[in-house]
């Protein structure tokens, strides 16, 4: 198993455990994180599948380099939503949750 | 002269479908300009289609196709059967758009109930004109839509239920009517009224699913026609005003549902070939059930609007049975009794319209003494009565005379004993409120009075009455005339049902 | 394939799992974080070095920072009185 | 095919113009941002017919952007399928933008409104246009965020937790699409559906992919059960967003869906295609049933979505494993059916925002007495309730016919009883609605006058969405043209 | 958390894991090699390093959309504080010792992304890791509670963070203007547009990430929110 395969399974493994806590948790924060987990999980899978047997490779690279971008603006906006949320509401979690 | 135009069947569509926007638009207050429109537009429209019917005669084609989808086509064409409704429709139209002027002096939301009404009656030409069964369901859906607010015009309680029971009915008719259409389209392509002669080219069909889609084709407009089980909305749709159950019972809705079935049984299946099925005699049965039932529960009646709705219930089965009669004779009969049955129901919810309106009588048991106080009127529903029980020499004897001979053609002897038996309760449920009207002195107040100044009622409402119960004689009197109704159906009959 | 995949790569997972599963939001994220920097070292070992430095600012550092202001955020605000699920709020 | 740069660069002007807009709506002072806006309608309408003419005369093209030809590049694609949807979105983003223009007038959401407007238009005319799975991935990530924004503008508490849970479900289903990604582009080496296309289906990894990316598609355009956060979100936001969420935006990802499909399908998929018939069919009834309960007005119109969103997803086994015709039909059908319900749904939404207004209440309940002095915002309500319910001569009974004919071709008689029952149960709805309005109990007469340019608007989309019906011949044929969607002449 | 949920989500990881496994090891051999393609092309590209030029020329106009994302999210953070008016900003620790080692570390930083950004041509680097670390010197700035003056007026702000996604809509068009495809930029001119569109993309990238930091409620700030509309509108 090549070094990008490996990581490349690792990515599986972080995209499940982000799965079963992004549908475990309740807590917008926990979700987030999940989420933020699992996008790097679906990261490594990008690069390592592209990469295993074949060397570097900078178009899933690049792509990578977007989606972290895009991760990162996604995960910052939901943090200023559930800020105000919480601000009017006084709640961790989504009303149909609790 | 012969020759083709398209344009024609767009005009005497667009006339009413204008209208309606026009009226729409019009502000509420704006009462001339409304009445203008819907004058303009009904006697325009009455023009046109004199004109088109003329040219048909005369063997002009008239036909406007649209294509809307790969293999089916948005076709308006003016036949002659389509032009006998039509005609039916728009004569009568005309009678009660002037009836609704006077009915709803002084009422609120007339712009809305004027616009609905155009829109009905443009469904109502649309459904007549319609070359194709796709078209013909495109109008009468669209009729359906129409009526709604037209039935639960006064907004109260009981009309909001009336309106829920008119669509669940109509609706779910429509939606039968559609899987039959459909289960069609999906056999023939465009399901052409070409008088069976595309259903009896398919070989290899089974003719257990040509049966499924007859039936359905006839349960979905059996549901308008008012036919017994599917008959259950027309007595609750009562409650809306008078001009509408004239529209609803004589000019629009029941008569799509009967009209519908005359064009799928000579048009899409073909007369011959429906009866090669095995069809029409379950169709017979099935609408002298109908005469009877309705005539039996209108016994039952104490509302005189009522006591008429399940008299309809029971005429329209007549259009059915003519139909269902394999034979010139008895197609005569029901095809003019669709003409027929219009002109005398008409009259005869005009009339009750106006005993509600002058006298604010609904019941059966207030009309008492009411000849007296409402001669005219009270002429034209003893007309109008006289013509259902089948009195000669008015309209309904025709229908019945008719009928008979076909049956007897057809070798089903046992329609003449429904005929006599629904013409004897017809009486049975006539007669005694005539009585009441013309030999029974009036007891106490009315119970609402209206119009003390007029000696009969509001002209507007007194004057289509009476005309209408003038044309149920003469379609009577003079039916060996040419342009009578009789004369009529039998150019629609042979023309275009023996080759 | 070196040993030294293998550790990473348990530790990357590790992280993960103390960051989704800890208790205490506050060790969550703190978690993440150090999740965000094994992450850098695994993009180190992909040959992804921008990868490895876009990770270890946007995807630890400001992320982190981000998450850990939210934090403080719940814990300083006010808590509906009556409310006893406002306190899981800042947990 | 080879078309002169101008004519091919007609695609990417059509999301530059938007980008361009959206920057300039954020920096200019407040009071000219709507007017701006405005004023930006024409080109983009005037790019879009121009795109239009330029398909019809050279037939389908390709844009190769930045001059680097697929598969290094990313190419933008004019087919059929590609250019009706730039035209549909014209169509539908004008009157609502205009409708936003009266509507916001005077209020704090009207100053960041213009520029997601404009960055939602830019994305959903990448999603229409884009052969790259990746570039789709951008597109989508914009899009919901841009969708997102829309929904929190109102900021208050009901507003923000759908906002959220709209952008959970949206991070969640980009993630899942994303995972496809990385699955193809690990498998196949390329990211261009063309070149993805001409690849060996049949393989567990091609599948795998398919599946994640359906399931995160399905997930943003709230496919039973996974509608969730759907009808807090397209009921509760400002009146234009609701109209552009529920006639656009949730198109896009179900047409990223359908190229998908097209492109990807490993043979033997019929087991598949009928689970997400089934969904669908599971979606119309329970949307159905749910918008029946409502006591808001604009939640009934959103759980309305919920069940329509079910009838574009028969497309799937309608089409797949079902013969030649059944397909043409379907395919014909669900595009007649995406375009009808974009229309009259936005037109739903609008009129439904005009007697809230009007009545000054989101409860059906408060209709009452509305029939006598609101008529106009009233028939616009029917006339998208004519399409919603399937009615002729609407867009909406075109395209249940279209589909149903497929159905019986295909011999699939549980989809005609579901395209039966769910129009019934629309109309059962629908008529709801009137049922209330046309009360005449209580007598209330004073009502809110809603702005002349906010009725107007609803009454034009109302009228296009009947009249598609009857003129859905020509945009048919022409929804057919380029060799995608594999069911083309 | 029920019973049911987490068997739900065990249930649905599973299946998800065991999915991507039996895709990752069924997975058939490339038979495009893009690398291959980029390493061919990459000298008519603006960039001499394979990432750059993907991110900033084959594949521009992904960067282009993802640009786009970041000022989205910062409009959107924009809005909602328009909706729900914040208090007073008063972040910041403000203590000497914070407020000198933040002026020591400030210029490296500064430096570090210059650097970072130049080396993006050639080596790793770039406008993305950059704007990263310009954003946290920011960062450093606020927790110290030091403003830059400059960007007190909004406009001013407003107008940096959209200035990435302005020059890039510019930089795509020209060509566009010019005759070519959109984004084709002549070989000549490549290298510049690249290095001016990245200079544009680090401030707006910077900015940005700082302003959706700055743009959530203030951890200081009344108890109460009030919503300050009082009349209905449309669905709530």
């Amino acid at each position: 198993m090549s070094t990008a395969l490996f990581h490349a399974c690792i990515g599986i493994l972080l995209c499940t455990m982000g799965l079963f806590a992004f549908i475990v948790h309740r807590h917008l924060l926990r979700r987030l994180l999940a989420f933020n987990v699992m996008g790097s999980g679906c990261f490594l899978l990008l690069v390592g599948l592209a990469q295993d047997g074949r060397g570097p490779d900078p178009v899933p690279q690049a792509l990578v380099l977007t989606g972290i971008v895009v991760a990162v603006a996604s995960t910052a906006l939901a943090l200023v939503i559930f800020r105000r949320w919480y601000r009017v509401s006084g709640e961790g979690q989504l009303p149909e949750d609790v | 002269m012969s020759g083709t135009n398209a344009w024609l069947p767009l005009a005497v569509l667009a006339t009413s479908l204008v209208a309606a926007v026009g009226i729409f638009l019009l502000r509420e207050h704006r009462h001339g300009l409304r009445t203008v429109f819907n004058l303009t537009a009904a006697l325009l429209k009455l023009a046109l289609v004199v004109w088109m019917a003329l040219g048909v005669l005369d063997g002009m084609h008239y036909e406007l196709r649209h294509s809307l989808f790969e293999g089916i086509d948005f076709v308006l064409r003016a036949d002659m059967l389509g032009m006998m409704f039509a005609g039916l429709s728009s004569l009568l139209w005309l009678f009660t758009t002037i009836y609704a002027i006077g009915y709803l002096e002084n009422a609120p939301n007339r712009s809305r109930f004027f616009g609905f009404f155009s829109l009905c009656v443009a469904s109502t030409v649309g459904i007549a004109l319609a070359g194709n069964l796709f078209t013909f369901f495109l109008f009468y859906e669209l009729l359906t839509l129409s009526t709604y607010p037209l039935v639960v015009h006064r907004g109260t309680e009981k009309a909001l239920r009336a309106g829920r029971i008119y669509l669940i009915y109509t609706l779910g008719g429509g939606a039968v009517l559609l899987l039959g259409l459909a289960l069609l389209a999906s056999l023939v392509g465009e399901p052409a009224f070409d008088a069976g002669a595309t259903v009896q080219a398919l070989e290899d069909v089974d003719p257990t699913l040509l049966t499924t889609i007859f039936v359905l084709l006839v349960a979905g407009l059996g549901v308008k026609a008012a036919l017994i089980p599917l008959h259950g909305w027309l007595p609750t749709a009562m409650v809306a005003p008078a001009p509408v159950s004239a529209l609803l019972h004589a000019v629009a809705v029941v008569k799509a549902g009967a009209f519908g079935i005359a064009r799928v049984v000579y048009d899409v299946y073909g007369i011959e070939f429906a009866w090669q099925l095995g069809l029409l005699e379950p169709l017979a049965w099935l609408a002298c059930a109908t005469i009877l039932f309705g005539s039996i529960r209108a016994l039952a009646q104490t509302d005189l609007k009522r006591r008429l709705a399940f008299s309809t219930v029971s005429q329209v089965s007549y259009v059915i049975l003519g139909i269902a009669l394999f034979g010139p004779v008895g197609t005569a009969g029901g095809l003019v009794h669709l003409l027929h049955q219009g002109l005398m129901k008409i009259t005869l919810f005009f009339c009750a319209g106006n005993y509600a309106e002058t006298l604010g009588v609904h019941r059966i048991d207030e009309l008492d003494g009411a000849g007296r106080r409402m001669p005219a009127t009270s002429v034209a529903f003893t007309v109008g009565a006289f013509g259902m029980i089948g009195v000669p020499p008015l309209a309904g004897f025709v229908t019945k005379w008719y009928l008979g001979i076909g049956a007897l053609d057809a070798g089903m002897a046992w329609v003449v004993a429904v005929l006599i038996a629904s013409s004897l309760l017809n009486a049975a449920y006539f007669l005694p409120i005539l009585h009441r009207i013309w030999f029974r002195p009036q007891r106490g107040e009315w119970p609402d009075e209206q119009y003390k100044q007029h000696r009969d009622t509001h002209p507007l409402l007194l004057a289509p009455a009476l005309v209408t119960a003038g044309f149920s004689v003469g379609a009577g009197l003079l039916a060996g005339m040419p342009f009578s109704p009789l004369y009529w159906a039998e150019v629609v009959i042979l023309r275009e049902y023996l080759p | 394939m070196s040993p030294f995949d293998l550790l990473l790569g348990f530790a990357v997972c590790a992280t993960a799992a103390l960051a989704l599963l800890s208790r205490e939001l506050f060790r969550a994220i703190v978690m993440f974080i150090v999740f965000g920097l094994c992450m850098a070292l695994v993009w180190v070992r992909l040959e992804a070095p921008d990868i490895a430095l876009a990770e270890a600012a946007i995807g630890a550092g400001i992320t982190g920072v981000l998450l850990l202001d939210t934090l403080g955020y719940l814990r300083r605000r006010y808590r509906k009185p009556a409310n006893g699920q406002g306190g899981e709020g800042a947990r | 095919m080879t078309v002169q740069p101008a004519t091919a660069n007609l695609l990417a002007w059509l999301v530059m113009l938007p980008l361009a807009a959206a920057v300039l709506t954020m920096l200019l002072p407040l009071r000219l941002r709507a007017a701006a806006s405005l004023v930006l309608l024409a080109p983009m309408t005037l790019l879009a017919l121009m795109l239009g003419a330029a398909l019809a005369t050279h037939g389908p093209f390709v844009l190769a952007l930045g001059g680097w030809a697929t598969p290094l590049g990313i190419a933008l694609q004019a087919d059929g399928p590609a250019v009706g949807m730039t035209l549909l979105t014209v169509a539908i983003s004008v009157p609502c933008a205009i409708h936003a223009a009266a509507y916001l007038r005077g209020h704090a959401e009207a100053e960041y409104f213009w520029a997601l407007f404009w960055f939602l238009w830019a994305s959903l005319n990448t999603i229409w246009m884009s052969t790259d799975i990746f570039n789709l991935y951008v597109g989508i990530e914009l899009l919901g965020l841009a969708a997102v924004g829309l929904v929190a503008l109102r900021g208050d508490a009901e507003a923000l937790a759908a906002a959220m849970r709209y952008l959970l479900a949206a991070l969640l289903g980009s993630l899942a699409y994303l995972i496809g990604v990385a699955l193809l582009y690990g498998g196949h080496g390329s990211l261009s559906l063309a070149h993805l296309a001409q690849t060996d289906h049949a393989q567990a990894t091609t599948a795998v992919a398919l599946a994640a990316m359906s399931l995160g598609l399905a997930l943003k355009t709230a496919l039973f059960p996974l509608h969730a956060w759907l009808p807090p979100a397209h009921g509760g936001a400002l009146t234009p967003v609701s109209a552009l969420l529920s006639a656009l935006v949730i198109k896009a990802s179900f047409f990223i869906m359908l190229r998908l499909w097209f492109a990807l399908a490993p043979p033997g998929l019929s087991t598949a295609a009928t689970l997400l018939g089934l969904l669908g069919a599971f979606a119309v009834f329970w949307g159905g049933w749910k918008a029946l309960r409502q006591s808001r007005l604009k939640h009934l119109v959103a759980y309305s979505t919920v069940a329509q969103i079910g009838y574009l997803f028969l497309f799937f086994p309608l089409a797949i494993g079902t013969g030649e015709a059944a397909a043409r039909l379907a395919w014909d059908g669900t595009m007649l059916m995406l375009i009808s319900h974009a229309l009259a749904k936005a037109a739903m939404f609008l009129a439904a925002g005009n007697l809230i207004l009007a009545i000054g209440s989101p409860r059906i309940a408060d209709l009452a007495g509305i029939g006598r002095y609101r008529q106009f915002s009233l028939l616009s309500f029917g006339i998208a309730g004519v399409g919603i319910m399937g009615l002729p001569p609407s867009g909406g009974f075109g395209a249940k016919w279209l589909l149903m004919q497929s159905a019986l071709a295909g011999g699939g008689w549980l989809w005609v009883a579901v395209l039966i029952g769910g129009g019934l149960l629309s109309a059962a709805y629908v008529f709801k609605v009137f049922r209330h309005a046309f009360i005449e109990g209580p007598k209330r007469d004073r009502f809110e006058d809603p702005p002349a340019a906010l009725e107007i608007t609803a009454l034009v989309l109302a009228l296009v969405s009947l009249m598609i019906g009857l003129a859905a011949h020509g945009p048919l044929t022409w929804l057919r043209l380029g060799t995608p969607f594999g069911v083309s002449e | 958390m029920s019973r049911l949920r987490l068997a739900a989500a065990a249930t649905a990881a599973l299946g998800f894991a065991l999915a991507l496994a039996l895709a990752v090891i069924e997975r058939p051999a490339a038979v495009l090699n893009l690398p291959a393609l980029v390493e061919a092309e990459i000298a008519g590209a603006g960039a001499l390093h394979p990432i750059t030029a993907v991110l900033l020329d084959f594949r521009s106009f992904d960067t282009l959309l993802e640009v786009g994302v970041l000022l989205l999210a910062v409009i959107v953070a924009y809005a909602l504080r328009e909706a729900q008016p914040d208090g007073p900003d008063r972040m910041g620790l403000d203590t000497p010792l914070l407020r000198a080692v933040i002026s020591l570390l400030l210029p490296l930083m500064l430096l570090v992304g210059a650097y970072v950004l130049w080396a993006g041509a050639t080596r790793p680097g770039g406008a993305f890791q950059a704007g990263a670390i310009l954003a946290a010197s920011g960062l450093a700035l606020r927790l110290a509670g030091l403003r830059v003056g400059g960007l007190d007026r909004a406009w001013r702000v407003h107008a940096l963070l959209a200035l990435g996604l302005a020059v890039f809509v510019a930089a795509a068009v020209l060509p566009a203007l010019a005759g070519h495809a959109m984004l084709d930029h002549p070989a000549t001119l490549a290298k510049t547009i690249v290095i001016v569109v990245e200079i544009a993309l680090t401030v707006s990238i910077a900015l940005g990430l700082l302003a959706l930091f700055r743009l959530a409620p203030p951890q200081v700030d009344g108890p109460v929110f009030e919503d300050r509309r009082s009349k209905p509108r449309g669905g709530a």
